[in-house]
């Protein structure tokens, strides 16, 4: 196969960056959190120097999720509106699974799953956060009553594991869906990519004047 | 586990091994607090400071008797003053020692994280291992009796450990040994429980028909118990919970939640990996490129 | 109950309870505790007798001290609880008992002799002499000046009305003794206990 | 106390009145909750608080500060009334039956014999009608009118319930209630006691106030039998000790009164202190003075006491008034009478009356030396410490020592429970530092003055240079040395007169009948002896057998005197010698001699036929319902209200307080009236502290942290004062501002009609020490002593009370 020529920048290095400090934290909020979550992996503190520094930087890296999440957010709440034909492709989402996306309808720069990941991770990471503080028990362990901070551990807990799905899912779709990755590595993608699974996005991009500083030659 | 004799223990926090039991018949210990006895005078408090080397910064005076003001890592028991006016319009004042009840199915110990950081002795006592304690907190989640304070200095949480040093080498707790009036006795849960039932004869002969055990079974029982003369309102001791249990909000997230949660993640991940076997990855093929360049360089042209 | 509570109280005493309660069946969990549990800190503590220095109830005490008296190691209280052989506390003891180990480490405990001359604002460190002579210089000196040998009627009355002492309500008798002797024949007797208050 | 503390648990009813002894006695109290459980008794506590006692009470009633003898002469009333009281008992063990002389009167308030000028009372005709023979005259079937019974009830007739309300606030129905309880044990195999302590003793009336219960326990036949008695708490560790040994300014060792000056010689001395038998057989300890004193002298004299110098009488001082007791020594003070003062372990600033006139006083001494393990305040009272003690140090010019003493555990040595047991105590560890023992210091003190005497020469060296001071170690002597001297030893050869025995010249004495008056033996405190014969140390005995489980354990240390648990014990059995109360003998005649768990108080084979009384203390050998001579402010106890009241007195206006109470006139402008202060106040200690110690241990700083008192929630809502907020009390002697505790423990009580408010004033605070800094309880009490002890009126004054903020500390 011919390498083709011309490439999409699909994500900016501030988008990519940014990204990447989400996902570091992510798993790193996943590793500690499940270490504190089921004795099976309780393991995993040893990661992190041990239960009592797994303990004490879970919070803070929470926080820098947030705030970086909060980054991803303002950079992506736009394109991940939902639209009217986002249900039509969910409806056709098992020719997707299949990999006949060809029948399924022309996606924009984001499909539903993409946007159903998006919001997802944009209700449960706050709803992570404020529950998370609750049960801070250093700085908050006062701060409201017993019976509100185990309603909030069963609730962080819930959102964990629902992100956790999420970003199963998420990771998955980018290997699954080959040359994803790059997107979010190195930032651009094919033409073929974008036609194969945006081909929306692309013919906008291609008609709009606008986007033409995002087609450039491969580096 | 450490060196210890996992025999002889009943309960380990986070554990998901069910402890040994061949050494079935150690005797069950108990602290029995005779309300009806008890002066609040703190010897308790005073002895439990003296022993376990416990010293809170001197506070003020707070408008009762009840000093320091709560429970905290180096208060680990603490006499809690009510002024009760009973329907005959005379004054009760019901006096309680609060402290760790030591349950037999005890909140804390499920709700822990950290393998061993809690564990409860074959003689029942439930005691806290700082040295594996990560200071997460759970454990004051998981108490029906609002019971064990995290430090503010070394993370870690604390309690009433029943003297578990003294007992084991077969000496009371110092609390009990202090008590001027015997309102804290200690022996075998089968001993205690049989004299509370005397003492108890004994209240209701002087009036107190209510007069009871508190020995609540919703956690199974606990190895500190209470003879109350008001065993039918627990709470006007101070608040002490009339139908304790671990919430089922805590059984929830420690119980079915943890299973599931596995399950869950398990789940979305075998699903991938069984996706990606079965139909494999979605690639972008040469045509795919062929168009894709077509198109951008359609418009290209078009303008 | 099989026990009666006479027996109860004394097998929670010291020798006793170790065999009692390990009779009962608490020896077996001593054995996996050693290895979870804080070490027990009296194993090889120094035990005295002493009787409670606060009110005449006088419940009897066990002190124990870090060493076992040998000459090079210094004896310091670490932990003082009640006797159980003692026929009235029986091994109890109230919320002043259960901390005289606060009071015996005291921060404010007297250390070193001091003296405050007249007029000054602070107290300064002196030898136990210069304490000993000034104080008895002063007795002596304001004795041989108020010192009366006969009164009015002429009788022999041979007291000393112009310097007083109070007596502490904790020391021992054998002090109590000595002072009074030491008291009396200085003609004291502006004299007085805290028998009262 | 006349029992033992585990004595109480053979109790039927336990009265606590005048004391709080599950706050004060934690582990003395045990035994009362024992008695609850062991022998289904009640406990009954009457207190102007709802105490900690009464938390564990059968039965609260309340009552005003200072009127327990209304509520007790009511009680003797009810008893009388109802004809409840232990009839062959009172007949046998009482004066009921003695016929009272016909100058006794009582009127308006005042017993015959008052003198108005002087503010005391001729005694003279408080006593018995004698017959020819000197003995008192007696009625037996009470039908006399002057028999001490028909004069009682006399005297009690005006205390009806009514009264008895009007004047205490004690709801009726509680005080009958009360009154039923204590008829209950009139019983003869039942047995009340009465635990008592500072509640009592710290009023005007104080030592009346006891002697009413007494007289209620005497109707009741509860004095020496098994669960009885009037037991008095004692509050410090060796009070007991320092009273037996004298340690008072009128007070030689074992009771004996020091010389007055009217004792112009030995035999004048000692004419006053001969008992002589008012009844036939009768007997007495205190007919034996004569030994007990020459056998003192000679061990504090040694061979220098001989029969020519009448055993060196003249070397004791002799005393110009009754007493140099405290209230008397800080006037002195402020009247710059004195040059001097030494305070061994005790903390003047902080525990006597009217902490400015304390202060005062100090400040003009020349001197002050104070002897503490712990940095006291008196040690400190020239130093400003802010508004708890604002002092100008440059003005005062007072030279204070501060002299460091080891503790408790850090020396050898006895001391004397409540229950009178000598108990011997061991050193576990050196003192911090510098710090000595006292023995040491008065024996540094000793020895500079008297080396100065024997240079220098001076005034009356005669008794500091003839001292014996024959210890192995002068300069620290022996607590076991000391502890013999005390017991005492034959100085000869002694042969019994009956058994022919001989005791060796040097050989320890087993028991004080041994003690001779031509000075072949020297005892330096003679109820002390058998405490350390040759059989070793008595008082570190350990067996802690105890009979029957009775609470005697007569083997456990040593009890005075001659190991006597049970004071009056002949008493605990009828007449014939059999116990009142079979299942709990203390002791019965066998036919042949006494036996039984306790040494019997007197003569082990004087026969019950013989009629000897159990009193053996006073001189008709009987319990006394009319006191004859020994109270100074009457025979028959009256309700007088304290110096500050809020009421007038409804019985005899005239006579509002005791008419012979101790008050130095110069104090009098320091009362104040109800007008200004119309709350009454009561001081009292907390269970978490001991006096002004315990507030330098950090765990009971830690448990009790903070000045505060104690205000009922009717006045704190009348007051604007909110649950520990800052209050100020007043009294006309001085302030403490500190922060309310409002409770419900305290109400109004109904006096006279009129609703009256107490505030409970804890007193364990000052500016030395790990709690926090407090004004002190003593800021506010005046300096007024109960006619007979002098015990200040801690217990019962006036103040007032505000809503304030915060004091403003340096």
């Amino acid at each position: 196969m011919s390498r083709p020529n011309t490439v999409i920048v699909r994500y900016t290095a501030v988008n990519r960056v940014n990204h990447w400090i989400t996902a570091i934290c992510f798993v790193l909020m996943v590793l500690s959190g499940l270490s504190m979550f089921h004795p099976m992996l309780f393991f995993l503190s040893a990661l992190f120097g041990g239960g009592q520094w797994t303990r004490a930087v879970h919070p803070w890296i929470g926080i820098v999720l947030l705030i970086s999440y909060l980054g991803l957010i303002i950079q992506f709440w736009r394109e991940n509106l939902v639209e009217r034909e986002d249900i039509e492709w969910l409806k056709q989402a098992q020719f997707v699974i299949t990999n006949e996306e060809e029948n399924a309808p022309e996606v924009g720069r984001n499909n539903a799953g993409q946007k159903i990941v998006f919001w997802s991770m944009t209700f449960l990471i706050p709803v992570l956060f404020l529950s998370g503080l609750v049960i801070w028990e250093v700085y908050f362990g006062e701060a409201t009553s017993i019976p509100v901070q185990r309603a909030a551990a069963l609730i962080h807990s819930l959102a964990a594991v629902a992100a956790i799905i999420v970003w199963v899912v998420h990771v998955y779709a980018a290997i699954w869906v080959r040359d994803s990755m790059r997107a979010m590595t190195q930032g651009y993608v094919t033409p073929g990519w974008a036609w194969r699974h945006h081909r929306k996005w692309l013919k906008e991009l291609a008609s709009d004047p606008q986007s033409k500083h995002l087609i450039r030659k491969r580096p | 586990m450490s060196d210890l004799q996992s025999q002889d223990f009943i309960r380990i926090s986070a554990s998901t091994m069910t402890p040994p039991s061949a050494r079935s018949h150690e005797d069950q210990v108990a602290k029995l607090i005779d309300v009806s006895r008890c002066i609040g005078c703190k010897a308790c408090q005073a002895a439990c400071m003296e022993w376990n080397d416990l010293r809170q910064d001197i506070g003020h005076f707070e408008g009762s008797y009840q000093n320091p003001d709560d429970l905290s890592p180096s208060v680990w028991t603490l006499m809690k003053f009510a002024e009760y006016e009973n329907e005959q319009g005379n004054l009760e004042w019901l006096i309680r020692k609060d402290g760790c009840m030591h349950c037999a199915d005890p909140g804390c110990l499920k709700a822990c994280p950290a393998p061993g950081a809690i564990v409860q002795y074959a003689n029942g006592i439930v005691d806290f291992v700082s040295d594996k304690c990560i200071g997460c907190g759970y454990c004051v989640k998981g108490c029906p009796f609002d019971i064990p304070r995290i430090s503010k200095v070394d993370h870690k949480s604390y309690k009433c450990t029943l003297c578990s040093d003294r007992v084991s080498v077969g000496l009371e707790p110092a609390c009990v040994k202090a008590c001027p009036t015997g309102a804290i006795m200690f022996g075998s849960k089968a001993d205690m429980t049989e004299w509370a039932g005397e003492r108890i004869e004994d209240l209701k002969s002087r009036g107190f028909s209510n007069a009871g055990l508190y020995d609540p079974q919703a956690v199974g029982g606990t190895h500190v118990m209470y003879v109350l003369h008001h065993a039918d309102r627990p709470s006007l001791y101070s608040g002490l919970p009339d139908h304790p249990q671990i919430s089922p909000v805590v059984s929830a997230w420690k119980g079915i939640l943890k299973p599931l949660a596995m399950i869950g993640i398990a789940a979305a991940a075998l699903a991938g990996i069984f996706h990606g076997v079965t139909e494999g990855p979605n690639e972008v093929t040469e045509k795919d490129e062929e168009e894709g360049e077509r198109a951008l360089n359609e418009t290209e042209k078009t303008p | 109950m099989a026990l009666t509570r006479r027996e109860f109280i004394k097998f929670t005493g010291l020798g006793l309870a170790a065999s009692s309660l390990g009779m009962l069946g608490f020896g077996a969990a001593g054995e996996a505790q050693a290895a979870a549990v804080r070490p027990f800190k009296l194993t090889h503590a120094t035990e005295t007798r002493n009787t409670c220095t606060y009110c005449s109830v006088a419940c009897g005490l066990l002190i124990y001290s870090m060493g076992d008296r040998a000459k090079n190691a210094h004896s310091n209280i670490i932990h003082i609880e009640g006797d159980p052989d003692h026929p009235v506390n029986r091994g109890t003891l109230c919320p002043k008992g259960a901390a005289l180990l606060d009071v015996v480490h005291a921060p404010t405990r007297l250390k070193v002799p001091r003296y405050r001359a007249a007029g000054a604002t602070e107290f300064k460190e002196v030898s136990w002499d210069f304490a000993l002579d000034r104080i008895a210089r002063l007795m002596k000196d304001d004795r041989d000046e108020n010192f009366v040998e006969k009164n009015a009627a002429g009788t022999t009355v041979n007291r000393w009305t112009s310097v007083g002492m109070l007596a502490a309500s904790a020391s021992s008798s054998e002090t109590s003794y000595l002072t009074w002797k030491v008291v009396r024949s200085l003609g004291m007797v502006v004299f007085d206990n805290q028998a009262r208050v | 106390m006349t029992n033992t503390w585990q004595d109480i648990k053979n109790a039927n009813i336990v009265v606590v009145m005048g004391g709080n002894a599950a706050e004060a006695h934690p582990c003395g109290f045990k035994w009362v909750i024992e008695a609850k459980i062991e022998n289904g008794a009640k406990l009954v506590v009457v207190d102007p608080r709802f105490t900690r006692t009464a938390s564990v009470a059968d039965y609260y009633a309340p009552i005003r500060p200072g009127t327990d003898i209304a509520f007790l002469n009511g009680v003797i009333r009810y008893l009388l009334e109802k004809d409840a009281i232990q009839h062959e008992y009172v007949r046998a063990y009482t004066n009921a039956g003695l016929i009272v002389k016909d100058g006794f009167s009582f009127q308006d308030g005042l017993f015959s014999g008052f003198n108005e000028e002087k503010q005391s009372y001729d005694k003279s005709s408080w006593d018995y009608e004698l017959d020819d023979q000197g003995f008192a005259k007696s009625d037996d079937t009470w039908q006399d009118p002057r028999c001490v019974i028909n004069l009682l009830k006399q005297h009690v007739s005006r205390y009806t319930p009514e009264m008895v309300s009007r004047i205490c606030g004690t709801p009726q129905d509680k005080f009958l209630h009360v009154c039923e309880l204590m008829a209950s044990t009139a019983a003869p195999d039942k047995a009340m006691t009465s635990l008592f302590a500072l509640g009592w003793t710290q009023h005007s009336v104080g030592s009346q106030n006891i002697r009413t219960m007494a007289m209620v326990q005497l109707l009741l036949g509860n004095i020496g039998v098994a669960g009885g008695g009037m037991n008095a708490l004692r509050g410090h560790s060796n009070i007991q000790g320092l009273t037996d040994v004298g340690l008072l300014s009128n007070l030689m060792p074992g009771y004996m009164t020091l010389p007055q000056d009217k004792d112009t010689s030995l035999d004048v001395y000692m004419s006053t202190k001969l008992y002589k038998p008012l009844r036939p057989g009768q007997t007495s300890y205190w007919q034996n003075y004569r030994k007990f004193f020459v056998s003192f002298q000679k061990a504090m004299f040694g061979d220098a006491a001989k029969q020519e110098n009448d055993w060196a009488y003249d070397w004791l001082p002799k005393l110009d008034i009754p007493l140099y007791d405290i209230i008397k020594a800080f006037d002195m003070m402020n009247n710059g009478q004195m040059t001097g003062y030494i305070c061994q372990g005790f903390n003047p600033l902080q525990a006597f009356p009217d902490r400015g006139r304390s202060r005062r006083g100090l400040s003009k001494l020349k001197f002050l030396v104070t002897m503490d393990p712990l940095d006291t305040e008196t040690s400190r009272f020239w130093q400003d410490f802010g508004p708890q003690n604002p002092a100008k140090s440059a003005e005062i010019q007072t030279e204070v020592f501060q002299l460091p003493c080891t503790c408790f555990a850090e020396e050898n040595g006895s001391l004397v429970n409540s229950a009178r047991w000598l108990q011997w105590h061991w050193k576990a560890a050196d003192g911090p530092g510098e710090a000595k023992s006292d023995i040491w210091i008065m024996s540094g003190i000793f020895h500079r003055l008297r080396d100065m005497y024997r240079k220098e020469g001076g005034a009356f060296p005669d008794p500091l240079l003839n001292v014996t001071w024959n210890y192995t170690n002068p300069i620290d002597p022996d607590p076991e040395e000391l502890a013999k001297e005390m017991n005492g030893r034959a100085l000869t050869d002694l042969t019994d007169a009956t058994t022919s025995a001989v005791t060796k010249a040097g050989t320890l004495l087993d028991g004080f009948a041994q003690l001779r008056d031509d000075g072949t033996t020297a005892s330096g405190c003679w109820i002390f002896t058998g405490c350390f014969t040759e059989k070793g140390n008595q008082m570190a005995r350990r067996d802690a057998t105890d009979p029957r489980e009775q609470g005697i354990a007569p083997n456990w240390a040593w009890a005075w005197p001659a190991n006597r648990r049970i004071l009056y014990n002949r008493a605990s059995a009828d007449p014939d010698g059999k116990p009142w109360n079979p299942s709990k003998p203390v002791i019965s005649w066998n036919g042949a001699r006494w036996v039984g768990v306790d040494v019997p108080d007197y003569g082990p084979t004087v026969k019950p036929s013989d009629g000897v009384g159990p009193f053996i203390m006073n001189a008709e050998g009987l319990g006394r319902l009319f006191a004859r001579d020994q109270m100074v402010d009457g025979p028959f106890p009256e309700h007088y209200e304290p110096l500050e009241s809020p009421v007038e007195n409804v019985l005899h206006p005239k006579v509002r307080s005791n008419p012979v109470a101790r008050v130095l006139a110069s104090d009098r402008p320091t009362f104040g009236d109800v007008k200004s202060f119309p709350y009454v106040a009561t001081t009292y200690r907390l269970t978490e502290h001991f006096h002004f110690w315990t507030k330098h241990a950090l765990i009971n700083a830690i448990l009790q942290p903070e000045e505060f008192v104690e205000i009922g929630e009717a006045l704190a809502k009348e007051k604007g004062i909110e649950q520990g907020g800052w209050v100020k009390v007043k009294s006309k002697r001085g302030e403490v501002v500190c922060k309310a505790y409002v409770t419900k423990r305290i109400k109004p009580l109904t006096v006279d009609g009129k609703p009256t408010h107490v505030i409970g004033v804890p007193l364990h605070w000052g500016f030395t020490g790990q709690a926090r800094k407090g004004y002190g309880a003593n800021s506010l009490t005046p300096p007024v002593g109960d006619a007979n002890t002098q015990t200040p009126e801690f217990k019962a004054f006036l103040v007032d009370v505000e809503k304030t903020s915060a004091p403003v500390t340096a």
